[in-house]
């Protein structure tokens, strides 16, 4: 058990995190029944995608994916005299984070809380036709309205 | 200009949107000369993407400029699998947008540039995911393609529409999500978004390949893809958002969102995961085409319960997508089920298209929800009928239609791959359509109602005999029976289609496979 | 990266989530899915991703919640689950 | 209960594969994993490019707003766009446009006894310190877009804060006095325009025979000292389109969620 742990847990922490919340929003977006509470369900589902991602571009011992301006303005003076081509010498990748998947979650936010809008909107909208939020009883005056039509 | 053309394709209903939303929200009139336009530019640009594609092969081109090495910038890719989608895409948004000139119902006629906006919205989204060759971007389109389908299914007075624009939102987010969660599977193992680029990797590195990540990756890519497309135990949204929203709106949903994310799974398999791998794994193959077997089954019986005729053209889309997903995994050597496959994304996105033209003008010139409700129909409408024959019978599959031959391609894969019950559920599929279709033509032709048969008797000497031609107006006429005569025409000359996506399937399988 | 802040901040998390899934009030559901988007924001400060820390703080944490509040306070605030 | 056990068996399918992916995992934080150092044997990865050569590229320190703006400009114009769709579709659905709306009367009246808070009845304090407070994070969120560049922030960020101080603005104050300051007209216009803005950018250079968002083309057009500036400079022009976009549609969401879509009374 604690070979386990130490092989298959711990070094991958983020990533069992990961998958438990990623799994407990799933379980709210199919089991709940209130809108709103499947929508936060939603909302924790995708922030656990983000948590997927942005773990991916964790280096250890690594700064934010910033360059360093003071290292940087060095960088490019000592090359003015040495001529171009070594500019990329002065910066150690492994100093810095990844920033592509930072780059990925950002739009992955935006796109998530445009569907959180579009998704509360249309709550509204049932509510207002139905006066209620509670998915069952939606379902059940629809029915109604089945047979009317 | 002739260089931009993958990049024009979908800028220019861009710019569409943006022109409607800033000239348009006031005065109603600039909106559908510049839907077509707009439209018309992309089809412009998208015929002439066949034409450079056919003569000179795939055209690649890289936004921004980005284009060593590979993988920093995103790419746009036209070969044979994409261009000819993108002219149907083309063809059949400006269809629907003629269609649809006033869309979201009269009632809510202030809404119709907003409508407009988001119909433009979701070309870009489709055309977009249709020539990009970059995994993520495909993701951020999707999103873009959902986010205005959801304001479509919505727009219109239904409170049902309401509620099948919710499940729709949760389970295509869902099935996006899953989608971006396989896509970051392939980026932790391969650090590339780029679809050739991880094609390369993955046909160098026969271990990685295999990997269980990788293989994760695969199956949640393929499970949100099948979310968007609604193959069988994922189709729940489908029937209710398609056939509660505005007629306009499913004028253009119904025969795209779908087709284009079997695109996806087809763009996936060729130029991601590569013919090659998959068909190794050979049991996957079958057991998709069993899931595929056990879809089209699903999607004939419930077609054969409908009463109304959106919710039954809904369940024949389920029934398709099951064609699609089945012949792409065929496996046969010759790639006659792939290639039967993207061939029917075009046929089925025509027909599609000209069948929903049809129930929206039922629906709103006669009034017809219900197929009892097209009792008469032969008499009132014979223009509008005989388009929706055209496509009835394409949908059947009858010799002259693109319908036929789509079927024919896909039968001679299942046959050279052995997948004898694929075959048989095709077949079986057509005979239910046929059932269907003939029983809506007998209703419409010889009706059940005895006014009609008195009517009939009396000729034409009384008010109240319902022999009164009803012919709906032009603008929505023409793009029925312009959709009709595609069909016929994407039939005459399917070799020359056929051929073009074929040998664009083999070269593409073959060259990335051997790249890097 | 601090390894014991992260998973200290993780442990919150999945609380967090879990409270905010669980609770019938929405009212309440909502502001401890504000507190969950704050975690989550603090945990990408810590691992480096100071940008979508920043987005993730004034979306996650900001926008969502007022949306979510904004919705409830015109529908209903008590849930049966 | 159904739906709980169904939810249930589908979690636990998919946490078990997604956990057998797992094990398969680079460590945590290990510099020399694929994502951040490419596959072994084969070319380094994309970011590693990004890294080296994102300040020889483009002169801004910041890679996340290079790539974000440049490199990956597509995938940002469509996220910009992402939002416009959002905003459009909430107007699409929620949106009152006509006063003799409801003859069918909706279902239930929502009753406003137990949570309005009310809008007349303005709290003093409160009003007056967001008042005070709006126009500064106004300032920081100008400041936030245009110092993108060197550091965290950028468009998204600044526009969702400028978003924000309105909706601040809103909730203390009333949304009426917030909308004769910033109409329904104004946010929808403001709204095309970013995108607009981006999408110019990404359009001239198509004139110079370039390709499309290629800002390099620009630096005659900008009069700038070389390509890299121009990259830079019209890096901050798009983000201030994103921002523009992003704020109006905050805003806009805001406005027709609080409001069920009348743009009158408020929460």
């Amino acid at each position: 058990m604690q070979s386990f742990f130490q092989e298959a847990v711990i070094p991958h922490f983020n990533f069992w995190i990961y998958v438990i919340i990623m799994m407990v929003g799933l379980w709210s977006v199919i089991a709940k029944n209130n809108l709103i509470k499947k929508l936060i369900g939603l909302s924790i589902f995708q922030t656990a995608i983000l948590l997927l991602y942005v773990s991916l571009g964790v280096k250890e011992g690594a700064t934010i994916p910033v360059l360093d301006h003071h290292a940087l303005i060095e960088s490019s003076h000592s090359e003015s005299s040495e001529g171009s081509g070594k500019k990329a010498i002065a910066i150690n990748p492994d100093h810095y984070a990844n920033p592509l998947p930072h780059v990925l979650m950002l739009t992955a936010i935006v796109v998530g809380v445009a569907t959180l809008g579009v998704a509360l909107a249309l709550t509204q909208m049932i509510y207002k036709d139905f006066g209620t939020i509670e998915e069952d009883e939606v379902l059940k005056k629809i029915k109604a309205l089945h047979d009317d039509v | 200009m002739s260089d931009h053309y993958p990049a024009l394709v979908l800028l220019a209903p861009l710019f569409g949107a943006l022109v409607i939303g800033l000239f348009g929200l006031r005065d109603h009139r600039v909106c559908l000369p510049v839907v077509v336009s707009a439209l018309g530019v992309s089809l412009f640009a998208a015929i002439s993407l066949v034409l450079s594609v056919s003569s000179g092969g795939p055209v690649d081109y890289f936004v921004a400029g980005w284009k060593e090495p590979i993988g920093i910038g995103i790419q746009l890719r036209a070969d044979a699998i994409n261009t000819p989608l993108l002219v149907v895409i083309a063809i059949v948004a400006l269809l629907a947008a003629i269609f649809s000139i006033r869309p979201a119902a009269e009632r809510d006629s202030e809404k119709t540039p907003y409508f407009y906006v988001l119909f433009l919205l979701l070309c870009v989204g489709l055309f977009g995911i249709t020539i990009t060759a970059d995994a993520f971007n495909v993701f951020v389109l999707i999103e873009v393609t959902a986010l205005s389908s959801y304001g479509l299914v919505a727009i219109g007075q239904s409170k049902r529409g309401k509620v099948a624009a919710f499940h729709y939102l949760i389970m295509g987010t869902v099935g996006a999500s899953f989608y971006l969660l396989g896509v970051g599977y392939l980026y932790l193992k391969l650090g590339s978004l780029n679809m050739q680029d991880i094609h390369g990797i993955l046909a160098s590195d026969d271990a990685l390949a295999d990997s269980r990540a990788i293989r994760t990756a695969f199956v949640f890519i393929l499970v949100g893809i099948w979310t968007k497309m609604a193959f069988f135990p994922l189709h729940g949204w489908l029937p209710n958002a398609y056939s509660y929203s505005p007629s306009g709106s499913a004028a253009i949903l119904a025969p795209l969102v779908t087709k284009v994310s079997v695109y996806v799974m087809v763009r996936m398999m060729v130029s991601v995961f590569g013919l090659d791998r998959l068909e190794a794994n050979v049991e996957w193959g079958h057991f998709v085409v069993w899931l595929a077997i056990i879809a089209i089954a699903a999607g004939s019986t419930m077609a054969l319960a409908q009463r109304e005729i959106k919710k039954m053209l809904c369940c024949l889309i389920i029934a398709e997508v099951g064609y699609m997903v089945g012949g792409a995994w065929l496996g046969d050597p010759q790639r006659w089920g792939l290639t039967g496959t993207v061939y029917h994304i075009l046929a089925d996105a025509l027909m599609t298209s000209c069948l929903f033209l049809a129930a929206g003008i039922f629906a709103k010139w006669l009034g017809a929800l219900k197929l009892e409700d097209l009792s008469g129909l032969f008499r009132k409408m014979p223009l509008a009928a005989a388009g929706f024959v055209v496509g009835g019978l394409a949908i059947i599959g009858v010799p002259p239609t693109c319908g036929f031959y789509s079927k024919f391609y896909l039968i001679r894969g299942g046959i050279e791959s052995g997948q004898w019950t694929y075959v048989v559920a095709l077949l079986a599929s057509s005979l239910v359509n046929a059932v269907l279709f003939f029983r809506i033509f007998e209703i419409a032709y010889f009706g059940k109602k005895p006014a009609d048969s008195h009517g009939d008797d009396h000729g034409h000497d009384h008010e109240s005999e319902p022999v009164v031609r009803l012919e709906p107006p032009l603008h929505a006429l023409i793009p029925l029976l312009v959709a009709a005569a595609l069909l016929v025409l994407l039939g005459l000359f399917n070799g020359p289609v056929v051929e073009f996506i074929r040998t664009g399937l083999i070269e593409t399988a073959a060259v990335v496979s051997t790249g890097r | 990266m601090i390894v014991t802040f992260d998973i200290i901040i993780l442990v919150f998390l999945v609380i967090a989530a879990i409270i905010s899934l669980s609770v019938k009030d929405l009212l309440a559901a909502a502001m401890v899915f504000g507190i969950y988007g704050f975690l989550i924001c603090l945990l990408w400060a810590e691992m480096g991703a100071v940008d979508v820390a920043f987005t993730e703080a004034t979306v996650g944490a900001g926008v969502s919640t007022v949306l979510i509040v904004a919705t409830i306070l015109n529908t209903r605030r008590k849930s049966t689950d | 209960m159904k739906a709980k056990i169904f939810a249930s068996i589908a979690v636990a399918i998919t946490g078990a594969v997604l956990l057998y992916a797992v094990s398969d995992f680079p460590r945590f934080g290990d510099p020399r994993s694929p994502a951040n150092a490419g596959v072994e044997g084969g070319s380094p990865s994309a970011s590693l490019y990004y890294i080296e050569n994102t300040y020889r590229d483009t002169k801004v320190p910041n890679l996340v707003t290079a790539i974000l703006a440049d490199y990956r400009g597509y995938d940002t114009m469509f996220e910009t766009v992402v939002i416009l769709t959002a905003g459009m579709s909430i107007f699409a659905i929620l949106r009152v446009l006509r006063r003799d709306d409801a003859p069918g009367a909706p279902a239930s009246a929502p009753d406003s006894s137990d949570h309005s808070i009310d809008g007349d009845h303005h709290r003093i304090i409160v009003a007056t310190t967001c008042r005070i407070a709006a126009p500064l994070i106004q300032i920081f969120a100008l400041y936030v877009v245009a110092h993108g560049h060197h550091s965290p922030g950028g468009g998204f960020q600044g526009g969702v804060m400028l978003g924000a101080s309105f909706i601040l603005l809103a909730l203390s104050g009333s949304l009426r006095d917030t909308l004769v300051r910033f109409s329904e007209q104004q946010y929808l216009r403001l709204a095309f325009i970013g995108i607009l803005i981006y999408a110019g950018f990404g359009f001239l250079p198509l004139w110079v025979g370039r390709n499309f968002l290629d800002y390099g083309a620009l630096s005659g057009l900008l009069m700038t000292s070389g390509e890299e500036m121009a990259r830079s400079h019209s890096m901050l022009g798009v983000e201030i389109g994103v921002a523009m976009t992003v704020m109006s549609i905050m805003f806009a969401i805001f406005a027709n969620l609080s409001t069920r879509g009348r743009l009158h009374g408020g929460l």
